[in-house]
């Protein structure tokens, strides 16, 4: 699993690639985390266009960044993604956290829920 | 009891590089059923979690064996049992209960809420120090329409 | 004996849908070896070649179980085994000859050879009545020319 | 595995779609020498242009038909076959009866060697 982290406005856009499991999440996991702890941005987007299977351990990513950076002042949402991991979001109620944005879905910033 | 129209058993040790391979053998074995993608993905998240669960609960303290059989039935039903011979569920009820889990970090303790949306029937059986035995039952309806009732 | 760094064991019915569900069963295991498109076509063809032997000549006069075992080395070492308990092989060094078959038809009689040069060493083992054991044996470069000695 | 049969010129071109093993080869087989019994054609082209995977079972598809045909005084040749599957026919010497051309090769008519 890649990913890469690129400005946005006043966002980070993190650009999630491959599988999302157990097995790799721990490394998106440190990578996001590290960037918020260097970097401190205000806003952090998880771009899931590229992730090609996700299981409940992106329900724990999405959940542990969102309570790391709700403490730190700093929104999450989450975009692109696909319907087969929204229905798994869904499931565990992320969407009364987080703005979930589906794949095609427009609506300009996606930070917007946790901002209010 | 039905007979499968193809079965198969696989047998992996508990690495977490194997959860990916796990996904890909039940899927490739059910793919003759000619699954939706809904469905294929459904299969596989449901594999996904009981195969994680084996690594990261039941060979927690060390390496173990995973079993997984996958039954084929007429009707487009698949059958997919995950087996360990870890440590076992103290009180299978409460391990499905959703947000129940015995491990903190990023583990959400919604495996078996998952398997459970994703499937049509899920199969419980543990034993303390014996180990467990998952079992996800799915018809697929599959993506030629007129297979449906 | 080296230990290898990951196992899979399959066992699987004679059936000859279940020849391309072998193939993708070993090469998706062998993927993390990051072997080129060659490479991975040798191992799939190797492994097709034993596999229909088992269902058209070890258990020719019915159904029987197919059992592969893959194991992964550091170096990029892949060894396949494939066994079954079907008729065996009565000369096995005869039965190795290019162009020797004991079936007519389009049987070529070229399956050990096919496997012989798709792969670094074939092992036969095999015992009349009890069964016959191919082991395949590969040493993938990888994609990773760097892996090179 | 998929077989469709085109004329093209004097020849019968019989595209092959899938993977080439003993499971799928006696549904090929049945196509291309039903065909050929009912049409009667002088050349017989298999196009392996869409042929994703093959073992020796294709050795013998194409053995089988070159004999078949033969006898039939009609020529059979092969094309466009990925390095793979040019690879197993030629350790099989089907080089020497049939003409194989891999993908990307030109050449026109692909019966010559055939019609010597
Ligand atoms: N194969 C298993 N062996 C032992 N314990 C298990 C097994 N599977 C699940 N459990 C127990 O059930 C609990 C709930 O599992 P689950 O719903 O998948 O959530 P999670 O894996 O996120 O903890 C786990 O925390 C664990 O205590
Ligand atoms: N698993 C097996 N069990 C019994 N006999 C086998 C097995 N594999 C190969 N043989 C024997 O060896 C011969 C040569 O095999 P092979 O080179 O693969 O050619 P082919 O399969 O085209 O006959 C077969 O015809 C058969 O008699």
């Amino acid at each position: 699993m890649q990913v890469h982290i690129e400005t946005e406005d006043a966002a980070a856009v993190c650009y999630l690639d491959g599988e999302l499991d157990h097995h790799n999440a721990p490394s998106v996991r440190e990578k996001i985390d590290e960037y918020a702890v260097g970097s401190t941005p205000k806003h952090i987007i998880l771009d899931f266009g590229g992730v090609t299977f996700m299981d409940s351990s992106g329900i724990g990513l999405v959940m542990g960044r969102y309570k790391l950076l709700s403490a730190a002042n700093c929104t999450l949402s989450v975009r692109n993604l696909s319907p087969h991991a929204y229905k798994v979001m869904r499931l565990a109620g992320l969407d009364a956290l987080v703005t979930l944005q589906k794949r095609g879905e427009k609506g300009g910033k996606q930070y917007a829920k946790a901002e209010k | 009891m039905q007979k499968p129209k193809n079965e198969v058993k696989l047998q992996l040790d508990s690495r977490s590089v194997n959860e990916g391979y796990a996904r890909v053998a039940v899927s490739a074995f059910a793919a003759v059923l000619d699954p939706t993608v809904e469905e294929i993905n459904d299969i596989r998240t449901a594999v996904s979690e009981a195969v994680t669960n084996c690594i990261v609960h039941a060979y927690r303290n060390g390496m173990g064996k995973i079993y997984i059989r996958v039954r084929l039935f007429d009707g487009g039903k698949i059958e997919v049992q995950i087996r360990d011979r870890g440590c076992g569920i103290a009180d299978v009820q409460k391990a499905r209960e959703p947000l129940f889990t015995t491990l903190g970090g990023d583990r959400s303790g919604l495996g078996f809420s998952v398997m459970e949306s994703f499937c049509d029937r899920v199969r419980v059986r543990s034993e303390l120090g014996k180990g467990t035995t998952v079992t996800l039952i799915k018809t697929v309806k599959g993506r030629d329409a007129s297979r449906e009732p």
